[in-house]
């Protein structure tokens, strides 16, 4: 018997190789500078873990502060101000890190009446899950933490326990208004992982993998613009699609209601203060950085892009050089998507929460199945023709 | 954790009798009842517009009453106005509807001048009057768009109406010196004759504030998201409306057509009117019920644009002369009483002025709209979201100083 | 300090030590893999408990997460990346949260319970039999593994989606899974349908919460 | 229900509005803001701002017109009135109550106390809030020595009269000597 026409339609070689097919590439240094014979494996592994960890707390850092500086900055001049100008001399670079300091300085106050302990662990494990799923993030081509066929699974997954942190720091506060963005927050990203995921099939079905860097590596042709939005008629609305949800999933206005601050003073932050309260930032902004990653690897080409495949062209490939260039580039799609963000949040008014609902379940559910029959049908009439 | 305000019956229990579906199918589903949640809305909430106090009863999300609490704001201001004299008064009544200020004062001023026959008020104060109480309410309604932009969520609309109700403020600065509580139309004309370029400046803002006018609309009012929360949201119907007294753009989002400056004229609106310069917008139910908050909203948006050709139409007639009538340095009011309301950018502002011949008034009160207006919430809200319970709030436009007086 | 607070905190530092002892001993035995072995079964067993233990619904629906987690890692451990991913997006993604949905309705009367003598003993009865079915099955069959010579996480997902496509392997269970849930799915859309059609409290209700 | 039209129309509707609004906040993100830095550049303020009072000390002669037109009496002025010249003690402002309202300005005849520029009012206690507004206790130099001839000349006449009242009252000291003494101790109060 064959196998159906969907799985003919990529063959297995399709599946562009990557220099380094497995494991993390932080162990593959350290074992590369071998260290002392004596030392057990295990402490060498993680000691590697414990690097990876510290990376990705720079990372998380540097993201949330810039995204919440650029936001600022975005939002001033889209409202004809100027946002936040001394802190640092140009254009108040630093704003943020005084922020951040101020918070660290905050009394830690913790509301009569809260739960303290569920109070305590919620902001870790939001942020812990947000650390998980960045684990999936690769730097270049060459540099990763962990190399996985399933990094976009993982992804989803560890995004999607940020919500019982969530919730759990909207029961433990003791407040009502608080409850109120929980029990929101807890409906609503029930009702968007669907058409999140759903729309996320389109391009998987384009590339035929789950894995980040192979995404991006199948991407490389036309100059570097074969990214994966030109390839499918059906991943443009799935791009609208996942990006509607995306919002919702990350709390983003429209879809900030968990938050929402003209109803609920602030949502499940009500009660929270000080650094606690900056854990819940950092998350969001990590969050909106994943998001955008995960588009800019999956429609927009990932790492690919005319520089880089220039410099494929002329022989540079792998060494430092082309993985700056790599991550440059997809950084910069990656903060073009978080600007898109901020821009949709400072033009759109708050969607009611019914209207939320409605929205995930009759509107884009269907529409993000309609796009993966789209997308499945066209590439097997692409496999058909060429 | 969850306050109950009845005592606790197992959560799920059989109806007792189905009801009965216009279709004549009879229901039996289980009832799911789930304890009601107190919640104060205020009075430090950023949906209240100062410092009232909602005490919502909530089901979820589901509001299933609503009781406003006043009287976080009341200083005293009818019974100051029985002690102080007659011009000192004025300051006071900037304080009231804050926003408003021109039309306060213009308000005061119109019903001390109803008791002096003899006084007449040059024809140049008359025009300077109109055109402050006209910028006055685009002033007004700027804040009302902006903030309702905030309630619904959108921020940024709130910027832009900031950035032309700025101009408006400095227009004001020049001509009597605060941004705020101008205590510039005084009994008898107004305060200072308007400084060189003044009416050339305020031609100008006229032609920019259209330009502006126009991303507005396409902005925030005719949003898709801001249109599904605002519409079929909140419906004062006609009836309603009439019974509860309403006034303003609240009356007028219901479809009725009344307007106290061409309905109860007063000043020159009538010679405006008769020239054809303004209309009056009415709700029109264009993009859901007839009187949501859409209606109300689109009301006051488009009366922005009213005011401004009331402005035009001023700058062309005036011409220079004096500003202030024969009006003596400590004023006597001779004995009677009057009433005067003005359309005020939130309703029917009523000044009833009650002298004994004497420097001082016998009774002084004031008909706030904002106070009328507010009773409606009670109606209003039940059966809505919370969400749109804030829609709701937002779209009556209250200013709780003028509340509470 | 009232009797309960000193129960709950000993049971607390029980659990902890127990964690700490067995990850210990993981680590001595099995290297890292044992170390993340007993972390995984520590996370499994100590939410579970807490599930039981805890006197507030809420704090034990949150204790399943660790429950949820800890699964998941035995998933992962095994070699079954995509399973223990699956596992923590649906589960912890999704059905606890349905969960708490539904528990923080609860009021805080029916929140507060306390485990009787026969709930302790059937738990313990019932951890006990499964104990040493596990033991037993682990000697009898061939499918105890034991931690250090744990699969390599290579699933490849092209591999899983082949398997359930294709029509010599798993395509007719799948499909018949995937008719199975879309009917529950229907069918729960039919049952919690409100057949009133619109948000509008009935009257008498309203009268009724007044 | 929605039927399928206004299903479509609805998407349509969403996804065209949200690009009028973002191409109207984009214009905006490429234009210049409107605000200005505010301790660096200042707006100008106009002349008749309603700011800090401040008043013509050598004009003013103590007429309490604008005290008595402030509708809540936070004016308080007080000076020792020595033939034309005015020695003063003081003319304060209570900022804690005043409103702003100008209503001072105008009836004062001489046109002496006006509203100034100057709006900043921070100070770190509440008693900084009343305001001095006398620039110089007191007046120039030229009627400073005007006004010590004239207490020179007052007082040598006031000596005068009280050794005159003194031997007056020496002849009559037997007489009403008890009310005397209580006069005494009542002037010393």
């Amino acid at each position: 018997m064959t196998p159906p026409l969907a799985l003919t339609a990529l063959p297995q070689e399709q599946v562009a190789t990557t220099p380094n097919p497995g494991g993390n590439a932080l162990l593959d240094l350290v074992n590369k500078i071998g260290p002392p014979e004596w030392i057990p494996d295990w402490i060498v592994a993680l000691h590697a873990v414990g690097a990876g960890v510290g990376i990705l707390i720079g990372i998380v850092s540097l993201i949330a502060m810039y995204s919440v500086w650029m936001e600022r900055k975005v939002s001033g001049h889209m409202q004809c101000r100027l946002g936040p100008m001394y802190a640092g001399g140009w254009h108040g670079w630093a704003q943020t890190i005084a922020d951040g300091v101020k918070l660290l300085m905050k009394e830690d106050m913790i509301p009569t009446g809260a739960d303290r302990v569920l109070f305590i662990i919620a902001p870790g494990i939001v942020l812990a899950s947000i650390f998980g799923a960045l684990v999936a993030f690769p730097i270049s081509y060459d540099f990763y933490f962990a190399r996985m066929d399933l990094g976009i699974f993982m992804i989803l997954a560890l995004g999607s326990t940020t919500t019982i942190g969530v919730i759990m720091a909207g029961w433990a506060s003791n407040s009502k208004w608080s409850l109120y963005g929980a029990m929101r927050e807890a409906a609503q990203v029930i009702a968007y992982e669907i058409p999140l995921g759903l729309a996320l099939m389109a391009p998987l079905i384009t590339l035929g993998t789950f894995s980040l860097l192979d995404a991006s590596a199948l991407q490389s042709d036309w100059f570097g613009m074969k990214w994966a939005i030109f390839t499918n008629p059906a991943n443009l609305p799935a791009f609208v699609i996942f990006w509607i949800a995306a919002l919702a999933e990350t709390k983003r206005a429209p879809f900030d209601l968990p938050e929402a601050e003209s109803e609920l003073v602030a949502g499940f932050l009500t009660e929270y203060s000080g650094i606690r309260w900056s854990f819940f930032f950092m998350e969001e902004y990590a969050a909106m950085f994943l998001m955008s990653v995960i588009a800019a690897m999956f429609w927009f080409g990932g790492f690919e892009s005319p520089a880089t495949w220039a410099l494929r062209s002329a022989g540079v490939e792998g060494g430092i050089f082309f993985g700056a260039v790599c991550f440059v580039t997809l950084v910069i799609k990656a903060f073009a998507g978080v600007f898109l963000m901020m821009w949709l949040r400072w033009t759109l008014p708050r969607v009611r929460i019914d209207q939320v609902m409605t929205m995930g379940y009759k509107y884009l559910t269907p529409l993000a199945l309609l796009c993966v029959l789209i997308a499945a049908v066209s590439e097997a009439v692409k496999s058909l023709l060429f | 954790m969850v306050e109950q305000t009845q005592e606790y019956k197992p959560s799920i229990q059989p109806s007792e009798e189905g009801r009965v579906l216009p279709s004549g199918e009879r229901e039996f589903f289980f009832d799911v009842s789930t304890s009601d949640l107190e919640v104060n809305m205020g009075p430090q909430h950023p949906a209240t517009h100062g410092v009232m106090r909602v005490l919502l009863r909530t089901d979820g999300e589901l509001v299933t009453g609503a009781q406003p609490h006043l009287g976080y704001l009341h200083r005293g201001a009818e019974k100051i106005g029985e002690n102080v004299e007659w011009l000192q008064y004025l300051p006071y009544t900037d304080r009231y509807d804050y926003l408003a200020a021109m039309n306060n004062n213009l308000g005061y001023s119109l019903a001390v001048e109803a008791l002096m026959p003899g006084l007449e008020i040059p024809r140049r104060a008359t025009l300077i009057r109109t055109i402050c109480a006209e910028l006055n309410r685009i002033a007004s309604h700027l804040i009302a768009f902006g903030t309702y932009g905030l309630d619904i969520g959108a921020f940024t609309p709130f910027f832009y109406a900031f950035r032309e109700r700025e101009w408006i403020q400095a227009l004001f600065e020049k001509i009597c010196g605060a941004r705020l509580t101008y205590s510039y139309i005084r009994i008898g004309g107004v305060f200072n004759e308007a400084p060189p370029g003044w009416l050339k400046e305020v031609e100008h803002f006229c032609d920019v504030f259209e330009e502006k006018w126009k991303e507005y609309y396409d902005l925030l009012a005719l949003n898709h998201i801001f249109v599904m929360r605002t519409k079929d949201i909140g419906v004062i119907t006609p009836e309603m409306a009439y019974d509860f007294g309403l006034t303003g753009p609240m009356l007028r989002g219901s479809g009725i057509d009344f307007d106290l400056r061409r309905d109860m004229p007063y000043m020159d609106y009538t010679e405006i009117w008769e020239a054809g310069a303004y209309q009056i917008p009415l709700g029109s139910g264009e993009k859901g019920t007839l009187g949501d908050c859409w209606d109300r909203f689109d009301v006051r948006v488009k009366e922005m644009i009213e005011s401004i050709k009331i402005v035009r139409y001023c700058l062309g007639v005036i011409e220079p002369g004096p500003v202030l009538g024969d009006v003596p340095k400590v004023i006597k009011v001779p004995p009677g009483e009057a009433y005067v309301g003005i359309e005020n950018p939130r309703g029917e502002l009523g000044h009833y002025s009650h002298s004994d011949g004497g420097k001082v008034a016998v009774r002084c009160r004031v008909r706030g709209p904002s106070f009328v207006n507010l009773a409606v919430l009670e109606d209003l809200m039940p059966g809505t979201l919370l969400a749109d319970s804030v829609a709701i709030i937002g779209s009556t436009d209250i200013v709780v100083g003028e509340t509470d007086r | 300090m009232n009797q309960d607070v000193l129960l709950q905190r000993g049971f607390y530092t029980i659990v902890a030590l127990a964690g700490l002892g067995a990850m210990g001993a993981g680590l001595s035995s099995w290297g890292p893999a044992g170390l993340a072995f007993a972390l995984f079964a520590f996370l499994t067993l100590a939410g579970a408990l807490v599930c039981i233990w805890e006197r507030s619904v809420v704090r034990s629906a949150f204790a399943l997460m660790a429950t949820f987690t800890g699964v998941a890692g035995f998933f992962a451990l095994l070699g079954a990346d995509f399973l223990a991913m699956a596992q923590i997006l649906i589960y912890v993604g999704g059905i606890l949260a349905l969960i708490l949905f539904g528990v923080m309705l609860t009021p805080p009367d029916m929140g507060e319970r306390k485990l009787t003598r026969i709930g302790w003993a059937t738990a313990i009865i019932g951890g006990g039999f499964a104990f040493v079915a596990v033991r037993v099955g682990g000697k009898v069959g061939s499918w105890a593994a034991s931690p250090d010579e744990l699969p390599a996480m290579e699933t490849k997902a092209r591999d899983i989606g082949i398997a359930f496509l294709h029509p010599e392997q798993y395509v007719v269970a799948f499909e018949l899974a995937a008719y199975l849930l879309t009917v529950a799915l229907v069918a729960a859309v039919y049952i919690a349908r409100r057949r009133t059609g619109d948000f509008q409290l009935q009257e008498g209700q309203m009268e009724e919460r007044a | 229900m929605v039927s399928t039209k206004e299903y479509f129309q609805n998407v349509w509707d969403a996804l065209k509005t949200t690009a009028i609004g973002m191409r109207i906040t984009g214009k905006y993100l490429m234009q210049k803001p409107i605000t200005v830095q505010y301790p660096d550049e200042r707006l100008p303020i106009p002349d008749r701002y309603r700011g800090i009072h401040y008043l013509e000390q050598e004009k003013c002669i103590n007429c309490l017109a604008c005290a008595r037109a402030c509708p809540i009496d936070c004016i308080e002025m007080d000076a020792i009135r020595h033939g034309k010249e005015l020695e003063w003690v003081a003319f304060t402002l209570d900022y804690q109550k005043c409103m702003f309202c100008e209503l001072c300005v105008y009836p004062c005849p001489k046109d002496c106390i006006h509203m100034g520029t100057e709006f900043a009012l921070v100070t770190y206690d509440r008693s900084e809030l009343n305001h001095d507004l006398l620039s110089f206790q007191g007046m120039g130099r030229g009627a400073r020595i005007r006004m010590r001839e004239a207490q020179a000349k007052k007082a040598a006449k006031e000596k005068a009269k009280a050794a005159a009242a003194a031997k007056k009252a020496d002849t009559e000291k037997d007489a009403d000597e008890p009310e005397a003494a209580g006069a005494g101790t009542g002037g010393d109060e």
